[in-house]
């Protein structure tokens, strides 16, 4: 991709708004119990705040904003996130992804539920917004080979 | 009569729109069109939970009041959205493979016309 | 060849309207889907996220409930195929670069 | 302890390999091999364990997350689910094992990422094993699917375009069975299977219930690629790597047969597919036009593995007809085809990968002696599996097709039994006219000197691509032995009422 010729207006304003994305993309991941939103929703906002900087600014900058390589290994550890979570309720003698049983002391049941719900959309939307980007990433890739 | 017709509308909407995504897939040559027709189908479908999931003088299914028992006859059905949000994003996925795909076909063989591609694959 | 095509997508077409026949009324709360309990007495998933979502989980948005909560592993599996997708992305694409390089 | 997490461990190791094949791969590359094949390894011991105590203990349910269904998500691990992930774990701890040399040829640099979707693969495939709820299915179906277009994409210059048909058709597929599974909900308010089994009695009569039956079949058909909708099929195998068309078409096409027997034996129920009206007439009509077809069009190549792929088509027509009979011998016929075909077509897509790795080429115009004499124990290998495809007596593939045989007399479908008939001999021919060449057809004397048959040496594929395809032809035997031991075990998978 060629970025010498975007404009000033253009980087500023994109480098401006993505911050701001990006916040709210963590809200609706984070608020997702209260109002519509949640994992995948706010990871793909994320991913948009990530983007943006991606299409405006040059090669260089962008990937020291968030680096090519860093795609897979972080979707994977969102769902390992996700995985351990259900893992951890297994070793303590539940099912699979029982929130009852997570080692979260001094919470009622339901409050155990509520975190488990959280941390997994958590997983969840680091997932989405990691392979999303990597998406974007490989599909560009190699422009200029062909 | 007319209650039937004003309660199966949805219904024929969406065949409607699953026909032309059909219609896309079969007869469309050009594979980013297919793959289009595969979206609208996909989104038909997506559109069909959806629609089917509503219930006469009901709301959104996040609780008003926050107390122990809610009103069934309050919330609409809350399974289909959450049955969709997993299927919207396989059909995203599906979507980002069928991109690297097509980018795949398109560096070795420099078009994505079935028929030339299945000449040019000889 | 295209005649068939047609005539499958035609014959499609009118099945899903004789299926729709069938279908409950749009909007009906009577419908099985509604109901609290199924004829053979088990819970109505529906109903019963309705009901007990708050008690269970403290969460009001019953979506995010049945999303992270009752049908946790499906979110797993959402998890897993958007991972897949990435990875596929990557296998597929990353590697025609260096095979171009040689 | 563990025997209560088995059905959930299945998929998870699957799932925690994939997850730590890439985390791992990312400093060594060579970590990849040995996490893939320990998680097969395990999986195959675990399935087997499990196969052992569900016959004994009866069926197992694993609640996702405590919630009892219809609220949550189930998994039904009971002697059929248990019995068929037992064979697809064997199948593919062989085919791994073959891969330790053949993806390092084929795979050059990729193979952190290539195991890494190898493992989602087959986790997609346990899941859709022992699944036990309607829409769980069509996720793992999802996560297979996507994992098999790109398993093919990977392989010879044409693949990708075979991979994207194979997409949109697989899409095609899946949608149709995400909207009948919506029929099934809007009509009954659940998406458990048992539950769901026990509402469809009441509701049968509705339209929706029969066009969602058929959607559903037709949605699972092109995952299995009954006759119709096997268009995706040939070029898919032909041009994928080694690996990845011995795991698809030995395991992923019996998987999607799978699915189809559970869901129309165990949800909506033997009664209701074939006598309420004729979508079992129909699938065996389909399915014996597959086998025919496919036969047929096997004869007419030149390739090995594309011949492989019509002939899949065929012995797909076979578990079809048996899934389509709807009575007890065909029932047999069709899980213990499932089983043997398995084998046979592992052990032959293995033996083809070897022929092109060491021979350069898979091409049947081009066999001759020569082929036994450099590689006698692959061709052995191939020898039994071919003999089992034909269907000699001693061997496994004879006894499916004897049920299959008894289900098509019990219900005096005479038509049926004489395409059995003739697809043997059809299968005859086209397996016959390979061995002819490769025991009987000296080598065309271009070279004399070179080619002459004192100077051929022995040059076999190394034991890691040897073994497997070896022991997969032993199994063969095997399992023709203890058929009676099998068929016993396949009488406790039946469900109920037949």
């Amino acid at each position: 991709m060629q970025h010498s010729s975007s404009s000033p207006i253009i980087l500023l304003l994109s480098r401006a708004i993505s911050p701001y994305i990006m916040l709210f993309g963590i809200y609706v991941v984070l608020h997702g119990h209260y109002s519509p939103g949640g994992g995948f929703q706010g990871g793909a906002m994320l991913a948009a705040s990530v983007l943006l900087i991606r299409i405006a600014v040059e090669e260089k900058v962008h990937q020291m904003h968030f680096q090519k390589g860093l795609g897979i290994p972080l979707a994977a550890l969102g769902v390992i996130i996700f995985f351990a979570t259900g893992l951890v309720s297994i070793f303590i003698g539940g099912f699979f992804l029982d929130y009852n049983m997570l080692p979260l002391p001094g919470l009622l049941p339901a409050e155990l539920h509520n975190a488990g719900i959280l941390i997994i959309e958590i997983g969840v939307g680091l997932t989405v917004m990691a392979i999303l980007i990597s998406i974007y990433d490989n599909l560009l890739e190699d422009d200029d080979d062909v | 009569m007319f209650d039937f017709i004003a309660g199966h509308y949805n219904y024929w909407f969406i065949i409607l729109l699953i026909s032309i995504g059909m219609y896309g897939m079969i007869f469309k040559k050009n594979l980013v069109k297919k793959l289009i027709g595969m979206t609208i189908f996909q989104a038909a479908v997506i559109l069909f939970y959806i629609s089917s999931s509503v219930k006469a003088d009901t709301t959104v299914p996040i609780l008003l009041e926050l107390n122990e028992s809610a009103d069934v006859n309050r919330y609409i059905n809350p399974l289909p959205h959450a049955l969709m949000l997993t299927a919207i994003v396989v059909g995203v996925a599906t979507v980002g493979v069928a991109f690297a795909l097509l980018v795949l076909i398109y560096k070795r063989y420099n078009t994505l016309d079935e028929k030339e591609l299945i000449e040019r694959m000889k | 060849m295209r005649i068939i095509s047609y005539f499958s997508l035609i014959t499609f077409s009118t099945l899903l309207v004789y299926a729709s026949l069938g279908l409950p009324y749009r909007g009906d709360a009577e419908a099985l889907v509604n109901k609290e309990t199924s004829p053979i007495g088990s819970p109505v998933a529906s109903s019963y996220y309705i009901k007990n979502a708050y008690n269970d989980t403290y969460t009001p948005n019953i979506v995010t409930a049945v999303l992270g909560d009752y049908r946790s592993f499906d979110t797993l599996g959402e998890g897993v195929v958007i991972f897949a997708a990435g990875l596929i992305c990557y296998l597929l694409l990353r590697r025609e670069k260096k095979n171009a390089a040689q | 302890m563990i025997e209560r997490h088995i059905p959930a461990l299945l998929p998870l190791i699957f799932l925690a390999s994939a997850l730590l094949i890439p985390m791992f791969g990312v400093f060594k590359r060579k970590t990849a091999y040995p996490f893939a094949v320990t998680a097969s390894l395990s999986a195959a011991a675990l399935s087997v364990y499990g196969f052992v105590y569900v016959l004994q203990n009866g069926t197992m349910r694993y609640y996702f997350g405590g919630w009892i269904p219809p609220i949550g998500i189930e998994f039904v691990y009971d002697p059929l689910s248990a019995f068929v992930s037992v064979v697809i774990n064997v199948v593919a701890l062989m085919v791994l094992t073959h891969a330790l040399n053949s993806v390092r040829v084929d795979q050059e640099g990729r193979q952190v990422a290539y195991y890494s979707v190898v493992m989602l693969l087959l986790t997609g495939f346990n899941g859709m094993i022992i699944t036990g709820d309607l829409f769980n299915l069509y996720v793992f179906i999802e996560i297979s699917s996507l994992s098999g277009y790109a398993l093919i994409a990977v392989g010879e210059k044409q693949s990708p375009f075979a991979a994207f048909r194979y997409l949109i058709i697989g899409t095609i597929g899946a949608s149709f069975y995400l909207l009948g599974i919506g029929y099934l909900y809007f009509m009954s308010g659940t998406l458990n299977m048992g539950d769901l089994a026990g509402i469809l009695p009441m509701i049968k009569d509705s339209p929706t219930i029969l066009v969602a039956l058929i959607i559903i079949v037709v949605g699972l058909g092109i995952k299995m690629a009954i006759f119709p909708m096997h268009g995706w099929l040939p070029d898919s195998y032909t041009y994928a790597p080694t690996t990845s068309s011995s795991l698809i078409a030995p395991i992923g096409t019996k998987v999607g047969a799978y699915a189809l027997i559970r869901i129309l034996y165990f949800v909506f129920g033997a009664d209701y597919f074939s006598r309420e009206f004729a979508a079992a007439d129909l699938i065996a009509i389909f399915s014996c036009g597959g086998i025919i077809f496919g036969s047929v069009l096997a004869i007419a190549q030149k390739e090995m593995k594309r011949m492989l792929a019509y002939s899949s088509i065929a012995q797909i027509g076979y578990i079809g007809l048996g899934i389509g009979l709807a009575n007890p011998f065909g029932f047999i016929g069709a899980v213990l085809h499932l089983l043997n075909h398995a084998f046979m077509k592992a052990c032959l897509f293995l033996v083809a990968g070897n022929l092109r790795i060491k021979a350069g080429h898979s091409d049947i115009t081009k066999m001759d002696d020569s082929f036994r004499k450099k590689y006698p124990w692959t061709m052995a290998a191939f020898t039994v599996a071919a003999l089992s495809m034909v269907g000699l007596p001693p061997l496994a593939g004879f006894f499916s097709k004897w049920y299959l045989a008894l289900g098509t007399i019990q219900s005096s479908r005479w038509i049926y039994l004489a395409v059995i008939l003739i697809s043997s001999l059809l299968n005859a021919v086209y397996f016959f006219r390979i061995l002819e060449k490769v025991y009987m057809k000296s080598p065309i004397k271009e070279k004399a000197d070179e080619n002459s048959s004192e100077n051929i040496k022995k040059d076999e594929v190394v034991p890691s691509m040897l073994v497997p395809a070896l022991v997969l032809a032993i199994g063969l035997i095997v399992l023709g032995i203890l058929n009676v031991f099998i068929v016993k075990q396949i009488y406790k998978m039946m469900p109920e009422g037949m």
